[in-house]
């Protein structure tokens, strides 16, 4: 049994449509000049040029989220007596998560923590992720604003990974990182991959040197929590920001969620939808109260929650994969990693 | 709660207190017939209807909606009626824009003493929804 | 929440084409619903003792009535369920009856909309608010504008009731059209002499301030508390002073003044007092005509003036009350004889309005009560009347009927025999409308005992013929060509609104019709109260009338007023907008479009500018809640998410 | 040119900058091909003031939320719409208000000179005078003409010079483009069948995250935080993921923009998933111009059209059923 595989290019195709037997394949499609991923079809228009503009992140933890419905029921009886029954949905399909990159995963690790390890299970999150395999692709090139070499990834990183796939001149090389992962080497039309080790070595060396590190590392002991502290330093840094949840949104490490209930005169449902921290609605308080109600103390909270409370709380981990999108796509051009190293340099 | 008779579409209908709900009424004093698919929202006044309502409403099932208030110049509350006009113009004319038929949503105005109109307005409006047939909306979204 | 919902049989009316019980059935089944029951009669009084006692027995919270139309029994049942300690605004009707059991054939498709249009009722009623309405101080004045024989009655019954008056005439004196009558049908009493009397009263009565040759310049607030401004016009002479001696006007040189008085039978002097009986007596200067004005020298006037009052000097001045009621009686005019050229009116000297021979018959007109025709002042012998003289004609877009011109145009026939016994009077008419006590006969007597020849039929042109006025037209009884060769045209012209009437009624807030005619709140049943609560309407100004008719609207009006001010306090509606001053941005585009400037701006002590409802003049249109993009201003019981809930309630994918 | 513009402006801004508590212009940005909003509040920041074709953010979008402070900014004539909409509506205080104009002759389309460059890590982007634009990569060197690059917007710029201004940097410019352009792409978008249109926005709708970008880079959402997407009372919308949801948030958008939309494009540019969100704010205006006449934010006594009205209105006609 071989250590890794090859998928020769024209062979990928099958490949999905296998992997589609069992399971829901999502795969970076091109829709005009967007990548967003899509359930597998072989007329989708599959794009692995560049990172997806949304990470994958909704297939395990969707945007919005029906935990559970609930219906009323009248006893006909007596009009006055009304029981409730409550229907759960969580028996997902198997999915495969395919062409995803290796910051995007690493979103995957930092909800891990948090969602499974942390205090118990999140059940509607551990049911989907242990029914989802991720194939990786490992980047060739870097993209405009990504930093994940300074936060201690790569292009080729494995981690929370089932494969990693290097593509290569004439196909991918695959090199599985879980048993999930071994076991695709038996797919169709998957060659050896060891005569190919070398040349996939080399083109994630080549990437690795290409990413830009605006810093060479960081730790969240390093940062100066003085100037974290100073709201000048933030309202000089970010007074630009819009405070739209843009980075929040396309952000594979950012996790946060609202619960709402939509009810109809019967029925109703408890929705779990993703919240962005950098909404004016995520602190705001029945009172009327909003202890962070500008802009800056809102994005303050953003680079504290992935630089300073995540690493506390899970020892010294940073909850951010350096994609670089919230850099890309920010309407403002707001740049994280030049905020971070400005809290890096010393007081 | 019984579904929606095969045969009966979505109509959806918002009138003015003073003038087309009482035009409504007068029709119905008279007794002129009219189709049943009708279901009537009482609104003070055809200025209150905002545009979003129509869209709220094709979106989310109606194949037709019908807005109706005092005639120019009757408005109870003398101007109500003009930002409707307005309004309704506006989107009346986006709706093809976003592929609906423009023929699905239209607005006019009825008088309290004109019930003869409104059954006319209804049987009318009704039947070129039923020729139109129901509006189709993709409802799901990939995650 | 534990709503309750009764479903009317409305005897058959309802449960002939609707299964009410199925309704009832189904709607038991709505979680909210605790109690569904149908009842015969859910208005009478002991269907609503059943809702009250359904409310205490099965602790309900909340009450929707399947009946008839809310614009029926939506108050009566209000009343109802706050008997029982329910907030009133704790209510919603479906009407089941004229939107459904009535126009509706097939009695599943029926039931299932009653069924829908219950649950719509139901979404709604549990989204409702309790809503409670202040009281505020009435201001026991009120303001009548307008000094015709409609204005002084209502104005005589206000102040003998004990309430204080204002009233606002625009011309110099007040009588309006009564005064310048000749005689009244179908008593043919002197209309000035039976006027008179209550002219005088005006005046003299001390709770009566009359303000003459003045216009309502502004009106602001709202039932209980009006701010009005007052333009008194400038006379040029000083009232205070003005004996109404006539001596100025005997000796004016400026001797062809327009006579609006007169109908502009016959000129008038630039200072003048409009006709003897006037009432205040006072003279007053028209600046179009006198020298002074026009020329710049005369002075004869203040001259001879005894007692110094002329003030050529004199301005506008505007003065402010504060009212709570305003009664409206502005009267109307007749249409402008240009408009009917096929009757030669203004291009032919001898084709005038039957208001001007009116002035003609009167002995204190500017002929002295002898009939002359304009063109040669000789005595005519042959006089056409023509009724509908615009009424009911589409083709100038008058097609009502102007109620009184048949009654007048036959006693004008009358008094024509009376004064010319050897005079002959033809009268064409489309049709007679003569009802009223004493009116019909009227008419017969015009033709019976004073020979006034009825020609049934219109008339198709008047054209001169030596010094004649030929009349053509047909005869529709004999179906024939008729032509009259006549010395005089009287016609009966229509009658039309004033023209100013649309800007008055934006300054008032009130509604109007396409002809300008002030539209009452119902038809039948509210025909003194408008639309806008404290303004009422008395005579022509809501369509043509005669003088009974508004001598009796002006009472009725009043009383209206006395009724509206038998309370010291009076008691806001709460369905009104209301502003969420954490959401509302302050872009006051809701101030831009309300239509009733009943939202002005608010500073917060953060300094951030909101907007806020003055709840006692918002009408609760609802304009500004579709105009507020962030939803912060909410018009009360109609509020977006009560409206949503009737969407979603009807409209689910 | 842009040089000298640049240089022009610093010397304005210096000025400016003695009477107002802050200056919002341009400075470079995270990587070759982006500016970034530059908030100057000291004189040592001019500095870092740029002007070039990346200028392309519309900077009156941060005006109505510093309505009380006193504010210098500077407008390509584009942007300059925002402010006279802004006028008309009372958003702004005029005399708060110091407008540094420069007359524009063309900004780009970040996203069309990544694909002339097939997104290859952009090193250096020179802009010569003579309107041609060069892109430096890794793998070589690209020259193209500014035209070619520009956004759609700048293909039928109307108004390149700024409408309303206090100071003018560099000469006033022309417009050499049609009126008639303007609406092209609306025209050619409803040659459409109405099933094709539905399903366009359908798939276009469906890639919408909810982000609310294109809501807060747009200058005239004035609801902001208190936007009806999100409230419960009054409750529009549900935060489910649908596509009618995503729908109604988008007519909402549109709907809250009638004839008050200037065009200046921010919601479509700042869009991470490439909807054509100002698509539909534009066919509205063009039935603006059809029925009132009216143009947003072009001249300062004009009223929008939606909170008027006209007795007779002369192109509104009784509909037929």
């Amino acid at each position: 049994m071989a250590e890794t595989g090859f998928l020769p290019k024209d062979k990928i195709n099958g490949f999905l449509e296998a992997l589609g037997k069992d399971s829901l394949v999502y795969m970076p499609v091109l829709e005009g000049d967007t990548i967003i991923f899509r359930p597998f079809s072989p007329e989708k228009n599959l794009c692995l040029d560049r990172p997806a503009n949304s990470p994958p992140k909704s297939v395990i933890f969707p945007q919005s989220d029906v935990l559970f419905s609930y219906r009323y029921e009248k006893e006909t009886d007596d009009p006055k007596k009304v029981s409730v029954k409550i229907e759960s949905h969580t028996d997902y399909p198997k999915a495969v998560i395919f062409g995803c990159r290796p910051c995007d995963v690493m979103g995957f690790t930092v909800y891990d923590r948090v969602y499974i390890e942390a205090n118990g299970p999140d059940t509607y999150y551990k049911e989907r992720r242990d029914k989802t395999a991720i194939i990786t692709l490992s980047c060739p090139v870097p993209s405009a604003g990504c930093f994940c070499t300074a936060l201690g990834g790569g292009p080729a990183n494995r981690e929370g990974s089932d494969v990693l796939m290097t593509g290569l001149e004439k196909g991918f090389f695959f090199e599985p990182v879980s048993e999930k992962g071994k076991a695709m080497l038996s797919a169709p039309g998957m060659e050896d991959g060891a005569r190919y080790m070398q040349e996939a070595q080399n083109k994630q060396q080549d990437a690795y040197n290409a990413v830009k590190k605006p810093f060479p590392s960081v730790s969240h002991t390093e940062l100066s929590r003085k100037r974290f502290d100073l709201n000048e330093f933030w309202q000089q840094a970010v007074s630009k920001c819009v405070s739209c949840g843009a980075c929040t949104f396309l952000c594979p490490t950012c996790y946060c969620f609202n619960f709402t209930d939509e009810q109809t005169l019967e029925s109703g449902e408890r929705i779990r939808s993703w919240d962005a921290c950098m909404f004016y609605h995520f602190t705001l308080e029945t009172s009327g109260h909003n202890p962070r109600p500008t802009r800056f103390e809102r994005y303050r909270n953003r680079v504290g929650h992935k630089f300073l409370f995540y690493p506390e709380k899970y020892n010294g981990v940073i909850a951010c994969s350096g994609c670089g999108r919230c850099i890309r796509y920010c309407p403002v051009s707001v740049d994280i990693s030049e905020i971070v190293s400005q809290l890096r340099s010393p007081e | 709660m019984p579904e929606i008779a095969t045969q009966e579409l979505r109509v959806v209908g918002f009138l003015c207190n003073w003038c087309s709900y009482g035009g409504a009424d007068t029709a119905g004093v008279s007794r002129f017939k009219q189709p049943t698919d009708l279901r009537i929202i009482r609104v003070p006044c055809s200025g209150r209807v905002d545009p979003l309502f129509v869209v709220k409403a094709l979106l989310n099932g109606a194949d037709g909606v019908l807005v109706s208030g005092c005639h120019p110049r009757d408005c109870h509350y003398s101007d109500g009626n003009f930002y409707a006009r307005r309004r309704l113009e506006m989107l009346k004319r986006l709706l093809p824009f976003l592929g609906i038929d423009e023929r699905r949503f239209y607005y006019t105005w009825v008088s309290a003493s004109e019930g003869a109109r409104w059954q006319q307005t209804v049987t009318e409006f009704t039947n070129r929804i039923h020729e139109l047939g129901p509006l189709h909306i993709k409802k799901e979204a990939t995650p | 929440m534990r709503v309750g919902v009764f479903i009317c049989h409305c005897g058959n009316n309802i449960a002939g084409t609707i299964d009410v019980a199925r309704v009832a059935e189904e709607t038991r089944k709505i979680p909210g619903v605790a109690y569904a029951t149908t009842y015969m009669y859910t208005c009478s009084e002991p269907g609503q003792n059943e809702i009250k006692e359904a409310i205490t027995r099965e602790g309900l919270d909340r009450v929707v009535v399947a009946a008839c139309s809310p614009r029926m029994h939506e108050l009566t049942f209000r009343r109802t369920v706050e008997k029982a300690g329910l907030n009133r605004y704790f209510f919603e009707m479906a009407n089941i009856r004229e939107h459904i059991s009535w126009i509706g054939e097939n009695k599943d498709l029926n039931t299932l909309k009653a069924t829908e249009a219950v649950r719509m009722a139901v979404a709604k009623v549990m989204q409702d608010k309790p809503l409670y309405s202040t009281s505020f101080k009435v201001n026991k004045r009120v303001l009548v504008i307008g000094g015709g024989v409609a204005g002084m009655q209502a104005a005589l019954d206000c102040a003998d009731g004990g309430l204080e008056v204002l009233l606002v005439e625009k011309s110099p004196s007040v009588g309006g059209m009564m005064a310048r009558l000749d005689k009244t049908f179908p008593t043919i009493d002197c209309s000035i002499c039976i006027l008179g009397p209550k002219m005088v009263d005006v005046a003299q009565h001390d709770k009566i301030t009359l303000h003459a040759y003045s216009e309502i310049e502004e009106i602001k607030g709202y039932v209980g508390n009006y701010q009005i401004k007052i333009r008194k016009k400038a006379t040029y002479v000083d009232w205070s002073k003005c004996t109404g001696c006539g001596a100025c006007m005997e000796k004016c040189p400026s001797k062809n003044s327009y006579d609006a008085f007169n109908f502009g039978v016959a000129p008038t002097r630039a200072i003048n007092i409009p006709f003897p009986q006037a009432i205040p007596k006072k003279a007053k200067i028209d600046p179009n005509y006198c020298r002074q004005f026009v020329k710049g020298k005369c002075g004869v006037c203040a001259k001879i003036c005894p007692t110094n009052a002329i003030d050529y000097e004199m301005k506008d001045e505007i003065i402010t009350e504060d009212i709570g009621a305003i009664i409206v009686a502005t009267g109307y005019s007749l249409i402008d004889m240009d408009k009917l050229p096929e009757y030669g009116g203004g291009r032919y000297p001898d084709v005038i309005s039957g208001a001007q021979y009116e002035r003609l018959l009167n002995a204190s007109g500017p002929t002295s009560g002898h009939i002359v025709r304009p063109s040669d002042h000789m005595e005519p012998k042959t006089i056409a009347f023509i009724s509908c003289a615009g009424s009911r004609d589409k083709s100038i877009g008058i097609p009502y009927c102007s109620n009184f011109c048949c009654m007048y145009i036959a006693k004008q026939a009358i008094l024509t025999k009376d004064h010319i016994p050897d005079s002959q009077s033809y009268v064409f008419y489309m049709d007679i409308r003569s009802p009223g006590k004493g009116y019909d006969e009227f008419t017969r007597r015009a033709q019976e005992e004073y020979g006034a020849k009825y020609i049934r039929g219109r008339v198709s042109r008047i054209y001169p013929k030596g010094n004649k006025m030929v009349v053509r037209g047909s005869d529709t009884l004999l179906g024939a060509q008729v032509e009259v060769e006549a010395d005089l045209v009287v016609l009966g012209t229509a009658v039309v609104s004033t023209p100013d009437a649309a800007h008055m009624a934006e300054k008032l807030h009130i509604s109007y019709d396409t002809f300008g005619f002030y539209v009452e709140s119902h038809p039948k049943l509210r025909p003194v109260e408008t639309n806008t609560s404290g303004v009422f309407l008395a005579g022509a100004c809501q369509g043509p009338k005669d003088i009974p008719a508004s001598v009796g609207q002006g009472s009725a009006a009043a009383s209206k007023v006395q009724a509206l001010f038998s309370k010291d306090m009076l008691e806001s509606d709460p369905a009104v907008a209301r502003v969420n001053m954490n959401t509302c941005v302050g872009c006051l585009k809701c101030l831009k479009t309300c239509p009733f400037g009943a939202i002005k701006e608010k500073e917060l002590r953060d300094g951030r500018v909101v907007a806020d409802v003055i709840e006692t003049v918002c009408a609760g249109c609802g304009v500004c809640t579709s105009t507020c993009p962030c939803g912060a201003i909410q018009l009360q019981h109609f509020t977006d998410n009560q409206l949503l809930a009737e969407v979603n309630a009807i409209c689910r994918k | 040119m842009y040089k000298v513009k640049a240089d022009k402006l610093k010397e304005v801004v210096t000025n400016v900058l003695n009477d107002v508590d802050l200056v919002i212009g341009y400075k470079q940005g995270f990587d070759a091909v982006h500016a970034t909003p530059h908030f100057i509040t000291s004189a040592d920041q001019i500095d870092g003031l740029v002007w070039n074709p990346l200028c392309v953010h519309n900077l009156t979008t941060y005006l109505p939320a510093l309505k009380m402070k006193k504010i210098g900014v500077i407008v390509k004539g584009c942007d300059s719409r925002t402010i006279v909409q802004f006028i008309q509506e009372g958003l702004v205080t005029r005399e708060n208000l110091v407008i540094i104009g420069i007359p524009c002759t063309g900004v780009i389309s970040v996203n069309k000179v990544l694909k002339e460059t097939s997104r290859e890590l952009l090193e250096e982007i020179v802009f010569d005078d003579s309107g041609n634009v060069t892109a430096v990569t890794g793998k070589g060197r690209k020259t193209l003409p500014l035209a070619e690059l520009s956004p759609d917007k700048c293909r039928t710029c109307q108004y390149p010079t700024p409408l309303v201004y206090d100071h003018l940097v560099g000469d006033p410019v022309k417009s050499d483009k049609v009126p008639e352009g303007v609406y092209a792409d609306i025209k050619e978008f409803e040659g459409k069948t109405l099933e094709e249109r539905m399903k366009y926005w359908e798939q276009e709708f469906d890639r919408c995250i909810r982000c609310y970008a294109c809501r807060n880079a747009c200058p005239m959402c004035i609801c902001q935080d208190n936007c009806i997407a999100e409230s419960r009372d009054p409750h529009w919308m549900t935060q489910k993921m649908t596509l009618t949801e995503k729908f109604m948030f988008h007519m909402i958008h549109a709907l809250h923009l009638a004839g008050r939309c200037v065009e200046c494009g921010e919601c479509e540019r700042v869009c991470p998933m490439g909807i054509p969100v100002n698509k539909l704010k534009k066919k509205i205006n063009q039935e603006m111009k059809e029925l009132f006449d009216y143009e947003p934010g072009v001249s300062l006594d004009d009223k929008p059209p939606m909170f008027m009205f006209n007795v007779d209105e002369l192109k509104i006609k009784e509909h037929k059923i």
